[in-house]
């Protein structure tokens, strides 16, 4: 009988869409505008369905490895390892970005052949990030996907100073990836030094001879790099400008993955390479955490933008997928992995939500909207729905992240500041569902504002927002068909022996 | 600690030819001297370069061969320096560098 | 022991010499303090075990080139300096340059810094079989590195043609 | 026979769940559902549930005991199950629910006729049903909370029913997040309650279920101090206090009035907001053990009863006397389970629910929301529940002699009962001489079903509760409604001027809230937000990358040109001609080069001594 699990490859995985998409620059390539939408939402959705393959064929200590040698005298490879977290964020990563390809039709006016090519080679980069088994293969790709998301944001965003939001992110994005390659570099010569070898793979570290100081410094280096991608509180001022000013499907991909990728790195790095350094770091790590959830979710309060509200609810978010990274046990950690996938779905629903407002009101200005209930009640539902998961209402996923990851913060057992840091997060669910009722108020409900949109829904926002919807009930009320997978996660037995 | 060689030894033989090397380079007026510099400079590299072949196990020898290049590299560049320098020389009739300001 | 009693010897002369070629009037004796500190190096490639090394910078560096730049020499007519070397900015910069390298050197030796860990350079094989070595040399230069050879032997011949076409 | 009801209650839980689910999905895909469909499978569940929670309350009472579990979240030690555990008090309750539901289910489909968005009505009553249901079978903490939060997005959803009205909008959403604020307290105990379980007991998994509840509180009583386990049990009551609507959190309640006047009589009056009396019940082992928490419960409750009474006195809207009357009567409730009277605190609970429900019905019947009537009117079913509820007749006044059998022993709660009773009276009374009474008409009919099944059931109810005499509560009551007439006829609310106003704005309570709390916290927020905007603006990323480009301009420019220019000026000076190509001094430039590599290669070895030295290095 043919073995279908001999089809799944890694490489494939990682570089089929930048194969589609440079197919699309190809001369050759028809410069029609819907062949080459439709074709790149086929890449895109062929590409759903090649990662929910490894879902499928996913079985306990599954891991699927690929290995290159790149420069060998420094032992730097270029390969690709899948372990379960890798395989939760991929997947995450190819849905959102078919819900980003299926909502680009009505944002995207102009460009399409390259806006189409960058969102592939994006979705090459990103889940290069998550898969990659090397440190330099790693930082390979965390520096490409800027590439991507400097033109995506810049040439396509909708605000007017799109082009300078986008060289804003670069500009933080850069020094901070800085600090991290100082922290990978000195990473890969201790670990050479400790252990005798040259090896780059991440998982293959021993840092047992190094000194907890060094270790510490390495840390924060890296912490710096992921933190601002995460983001972690006096860094983000990147991201509300990003989030605002970027195309909506643009921003989809912003908010579920890319600052994902910060939070994946710190698990990566902070914890599975590093933990005796973290575990000294982690009690501090969480004071600004909480502040990230705290300040940011009153500052979103005071927004008036809609896409910013929903750019600091997602800075809020984050910090709990940090508090839970922080605590250093199996059951916060599994909350914030859950949480990632959770908040990625949640956060590209409100964009989704957002830009279906902007299109039909050409309005983001959350006191002159109103009314939107009575003229689009199929929207209004799937916006309370979403809104809902948001603030963490139970049988919706958001819920069952903040349960367990503030749940393992309470169990650490690092310091007495985790467990305070734990109860004074949980006014979270307040302050949030404060700013999230204020959308849904002044958005939604009241006597008919000066946006009269003229048609519900169109089909195809339809279809995103059904599923997304499907998605959060289904985590929400079996949360146990992810969370066995990411119990099989060995990085947790690690970090748990410290 | 004085009877035995070690790498540092060499290297740092071959560091203190390089550095004169460097400063003759810097500080000459003649060009002939300086190209002598230069060779200093080389002759450093090459006693790098074997220390290195000889002291390095995964290298395995290669040190050698580089030197070996290096020398020959080092014999082709002085001959074509020697003849620019010539073909300047016929122009300007002087060594000094310093006259030699619009090549 | 040997080796240390040929070495420093062979090494203090390099350094002597190469400080007398750089800072002598005339081009002449500059030229053979240089003769010698090459052929000194020559005898530290032999200590080193790298005999055709040795070898070939003797011939090459000892004999070829000085006898290239003496004819230069003999050629243009060049006379004596008037001073052994210029004055001006150029000379302190280079001076706080060695000396800050120095004094950096110094001070890591001072506080006992290993800047390379012990075991990392040892000697490949305290008995060195002169005939393996020539064997990996040769094996070196007509396997692993047989591009960069018969490159090298293009831009030889590419020199000799030019400069001949040019002595004319 | 009545083992079949008990192992089959969980489809009826589930039932309105697939109804809602129906409704929504129809909804979106615009399938086209006939209104009489859709309150025939509502009132289908409905009935089914009436009949199933009868025959599990059969069972339970015989003494079978039921228990399903899920395993919901499963990290490590911390085990999270949801499941069904029936015990008498729930089935009692379920079948309180169940019936008050029906009947409102019947009502409404009158009521609502008009209402264009009567499937989403519908809709929510459902989804009220089985999230109701969720939380009365819990057979653990975690699940009801699950069903407390759903029971108050139910609630939300249906105060900010007619959106389109931005007051009752607003309504929606300070009852949202007044509830919120009782939910997080209620989950903060949770969570503490199980981190205390997983530090001192042995028990691998932590479920919280309430038949453990005995060892729960035994070990968490003896392993924190007096003032950690008031504030334990302190942060648990805080989420019965606010869904009951206890007294800093009353005022959601008239709030929650805004919403259609059978949600009032459903969710506000009757089931919802006992459930905070449920919780008490069901956490009343960890309570007992400190004195402290009954007495705050006690207090809390009697006080709440007295404020509220008095507050209700003084208002002029009808719905906002009955939501004053419910949390007065919650409190006092909550006083019983207190004391430890709990078959009390149920059976008032119960009778209770069918007189304000028939109260608020009687009333809606009349002053339908989609009628435009200017004048308000009662219909005569209204004196009957007014009799009621001030314990002058039927149920209630069983009720009133059963509480005052209870609070006989302290002078002080009997006295405060004695007050409580007569406000009652002089409120209801208030209402019934104020407003005329009007003649029902043929369109009323399914409405009066309705009131007069909840009448019937609350008179019937008269002859299985023991205690009907007329002692000092109905004297009490009696003179209550005395006082009524004569107010009303005499003076026309004017008796003492600013005290009626005080009474009626609810002793400013609300306004406090509104004008100072939440613009507090805007206030806050919009504080942080200058904050957050300075940030962003300084573009302090900018500033220093400017400055950089700038500083290094000027040392490119004023300092490492200095010698070229030197040059330049020499060699001009020195011959005209080359002044150009002087400029390109080789052996210059190498000069500085070396000095460059070696600043560079110095701080680079500098660098590295430091780290190895000063931070501990290898080894």
């Amino acid at each position: 009988m043919f073995d279908f699990s001999n089809i799944l490859s890694l490489p494939v995985l990682v570089f089929m869409p930048l194969v589609f998409g440079i197919i699309i620059v190809l001369p050759f390539f028809p410069n029609n505008d819907i062949t080459i939408r439709r074709f790149a939402k086929g890449c895109i959705v062929f590409q759903l369905i090649y990662s929910l393959l490894f879902w499928i064929f996913y079985d306990k200590g599954f891991i699927s490895v690929y290995s290159l040698d790149w420069i060998k005298t420094l032992g730097i490879k270029f390969g690709f390892v899948m372990d379960e977290l890798a395989l939760v964020v991929s997947i995450l990563t190819t849905v959102i970005f078919t819900f980003a390809a299926v909502m680009s039709k009505l944002h995207i006016k102009h460009g399409h052949k390259y806006y189409y090519a960058l969102l592939l080679f994006f979705e090459t980069t990103i889940l290069g990030i998550f898969n990659a088994a090397d440190i330099f293969t790693f930082f390979l790709f965390w520096e490409l996907e800027l590439v991507p998301a400097y033109f995506l944001i810049g040439y396509w965003g909708e605000g007017s100073n799109a082009k300078k939001s986008a060289m804003k992110f670069i500009l933080y994005t850069f020094i901070g990836s800085l600090f991290m390659l100082v922290g990978l570099i000195m990473l890969h010569y201790f670990n050479f030094l400790s252990s005798g070898s040259m090896n780059g793979q991440i998982d293959m570290y021993n840092l047992d001879k190094v000194g907890t100081n060094l270790q510490i410094l390495i840390s924060v280096l890296l912490l710096i790099g992921f933190g601002v991608k995460l983001p972690v509180v006096p860094i983000h001022t990147w991201l509300p400008d990003a989030h605002t000013d970027a195309a909506t499907p643009v921003s989809m991909i912003l908010a579920g993955v890319l600052l994902k990728t910060g939070g994946y790195a710190i698990i990566r790095f902070n914890l599975q390479v590093l933990p005796e350094a973290f575990q000294i770091i982690a009690p501090i790590l969480a004071i600004l955490a909480l502040i990230n959830i705290i300040y940011t979710a009153l500052v979103a309060y005071a927004q008036v933008d809609i896409k910013r509200i929903v750019a600091y609810s997602s800075i809020s978010n984050m910090g709990l997928i940090l508090l839970g990274i922080c605590s250093m046990n199996i059951i916060g950690l599994t909350g914030s992995i859950f949480h990632i996938v959770a908040h990625g779905i949640i956060t590209a629903g409100l964009f989704v939500i957002c830009g279906i407002i902007l299109l039909r009101c050409r309005e983001r200005d959350i006191n002159k909207l109103g009314g939107i209930a009575a003229n689009m009640p199929r929207l209004f539902g799937f916006a309370t729905v979403i809104i809902l998961a948001s603030i963490g209402l139970p049988s919706l996923a958001g819920f069952i992240g903040e349960v367990i990851t503030i749940t393992g913060a309470l169990a650490s057992d690092l310091s007495n500041t985790m467990k305070l840091t734990a109860l004074l997060a949980l006014p979270v669910l307040i302050v949030s569902s404060c700013y999230m009722l204020k959308f849904l108020h002044q958005g939604f409900f009241g006597a008919q504002g000066e946006c009269n949109p003229s048609a519900d829904i169109a089909n195809h926002e339809f279809l995103v927002l059904i599923a997304i919807v499907v998605i959060l009930l289904i985590l929400g009320c079996f949360p146990a068909s992810l969370i066995n997978i990411i119990q099989n996660l060995n990085i947790i037995d690690g970090a748990v022996a410290w | 600690m004085l009877s035995n060689i070690t790498i540092y030894h060499y290297l740092l033989l071959a560091f203190i030819l390089f550095m004169t090397g460097l400063c003759g380079v810097v500080v000459s007026k003649n060009v002939i001297k300086i190209l002598i510099s230069i060779e200093f400079m080389l002759t450093g590299v090459n006693i790098n370069f074997t220390a290195f072949g000889l002291y390095c196990k995964n290298l395995a020898f290669d040190g050698y061969i580089f030197a070996l290049f290096c020398i020959a590299i080092g014999a082709v560049e002085l001959a074509i320096a020697l003849y620019i320098f010539y073909a300047m020389y016929r122009e300007k009739q002087t060594s000094e560098i310093e006259d030699y300001g619009d090549v | 022991m040997t080796q240390a009693l040929v070495f420093y010897p062979t090494a203090l002369i390099i350094m002597v010499f190469s400080i007398i070629a750089i800072l002598s009037k005339k081009i002449v004796y500059s030229l053979i303090c240089a003769i010698l500190v090459f052929m000194a190096s020559g005898v530290i490639f032999y200590v080193l075990g790298a005999e055709y090394n040795a070898v070939i910078q003797l011939t090459i560096y000892g004999l070829a080139v000085p006898v290239l730049l003496a004819m230069a020499i003999m050629f243009t007519d060049v006379k004596n300096e008037k001073r052994a070397i210029i004055t001006g900015a150029r000379r302190y910069i280079i001076l706080t340059s060695v000396v800050l390298i120095i004094m950096a050197l110094v001070y890591l030796v001072a506080i006992g810094v290993n800047i390379t860990p012990e075991h990392t350079f040892s000697p490949a094989n305290t008995n060195l079989n002169h005939f393996r070595i020539f064997d990996a040399i040769t094996d070196g230069f007509f396997s692993t590195y047989l591009a960069a050879f018969e490159l090298f032997s293009l831009l030889l011949l590419a020199v000799v043609a030019g400069v001949s076409d040019n002595a004319k | 026979m009545s083992e079949f009801f008990r192992d089959n209650i969980v489809w009826i839980i589930l039932y309105p769940l697939w109804v809602f689910l129906l409704i929504g999905a129809a909804r979106l895909f615009a399938v086209r559902m006939s209104k009489k469909l859709l309150t025939s499978i509502t009132l289908l569940g409905s009935s089914f549930g009436i009949i199933f929670a009868g025959g599990t309350l059969v069972n339970t009472i015989q003494g079978g005991a039921s228990e399903i579990l899920f395993t919901f979240i499963k990290v490590q030690n911390f085990l999270l199950q949801i499941g069904i555990s029936i015990d008498t008090l729930s089935a009692v309750y379920l079948l309180l629910l169940f019936i008050i539901s029906f009947f409102i289910q019947l009502y409404s489909s009158s009521y609502m006729r008009q209402e264009p968005k009567y499937y989403r009505f519908f809709a929510y009553l459902n989804l009220f049903n089985f999230s109701m249901g969720l939380l009365l079978v819990s057979p653990n903490l975690f699940q009801m909370y699950l069903g407390w939060e759903l029971v108050g997005l139910v609630s939300y959803l249906l105060v900010g029913f007619q959106y389109i009205n931005p007051l009752k909008s607003i309504a929606s959403v300070k009852v949202f997040i007044i509830n919120r604020i009782g939910d997080t307290a209620f989950l903060a105990g949770i969570l503490s309650l199980i981190y205390i379980m997983w530090t001192y007991s042995s028990a691998q998994f932590v479920t919280l279920d309430f038949s453990d509840f005995n060892l729960i509180s035994s070990v968490a009583y003896a392993h924190t101090n007096n003032v950690t386990y008031f504030i334990l049990c302190l942060l648990l009551f805080f989420g019965a206090m606010v869904k009951s609507a206890q007294f800093p959190f009353h005022t959601w309640l008239q709030d929650a009035m805004n919403a259609p006047t059978p949600i009032s009589a459903l969710i506000h009056s009757a089931t919802m907001v006992a459930a905070g009396v449920f919780l008490t019940i069901k956490l009343l082992p960890l309570f007992t053990l400190s004195r402290e928490v009954l007495i705050f419960i006690v207090i809390l409750g009697m006080f709440t009863a007295l404020f509220c009474s008095l507050c209700a006195i003084c208002q002029d809207n009808v719905k906002s006397v009955l939501a004053y009357s419910t949390s007065a009567n919650l409190g006092l409730m909550l006083a019983a389970v207190g004391y430890g009277n709990i078959d009390l605190a149920v059976v008032f609970l119960i009778v209770h629910g069918f007189i304000k429900a028939a109260l608020f019905l009687s009333y809606g019947m009349i002053n339908n929301e989609y009628c435009d009537k200017r004048q308000i009117e009662l219909s005569p079913s209204f004196i009957v529940g007014a009799f009621a509820l001030s314990g002058l007749a039927f149920a209630g006044l069983n009720c009133k002699e059963l509480f005052y059998d209870t609070f006989s022993q302290n002078v002080f709660l009997t006295i405060e009962f004695m007050l409580v009773t007569f406000m009652c009276a002089v409120y209801i009374f208030r209402l019934c001489c104020k407003y005329p009474f009007t003649k029902l008409n043929r369109f009323h009919f399914v409405e009066q079903i309705s009131v007069w099944s909840f009448l019937l059931i609350v008179i019937a109810a008269t002859f299985f509760i023991n205690g009907s005499q007329l002692g000092f509560p109905f004297w009490a009551a009696f003179a209550g409604a005395i006082t009524a007439f004569v107010i009303t006829i005499k003076s026309k609310d004017s008796l003492l001027g600013s005290v009626t106003r005080i009474c009626k704005e609810g002793f400013f309570i609300d306004r406090f809230y509104s004008r100072n709390i939440y613009s507090i916290y805007g206030k806050i927020a919009n504080l942080v937000n200058k904050i957050e905007t300075f940030i962003s603006n300084n573009k302090i990323l900018f500033k220093i990358a400017k400055y950089l480009v700038k500083t290094a301009w000027r040392i490119e420019k004023y300092i490492f040109e200095l010698p070229v220019s030197f040059c330049i000026l020499c060699t001009r000076f020195a011959s005209k001609e080359l002044e150009i190509a002087q400029t390109r001094n080789i052996q210059t430039y190498i000069a500085y080069g070396a000095l460059i590599i070696g600043i560079i290669f110095t701080a680079v070895m500098l660098t590295y001594s430091f780290i190895i030295n000063t931070l501990g290095g290898i080894g």
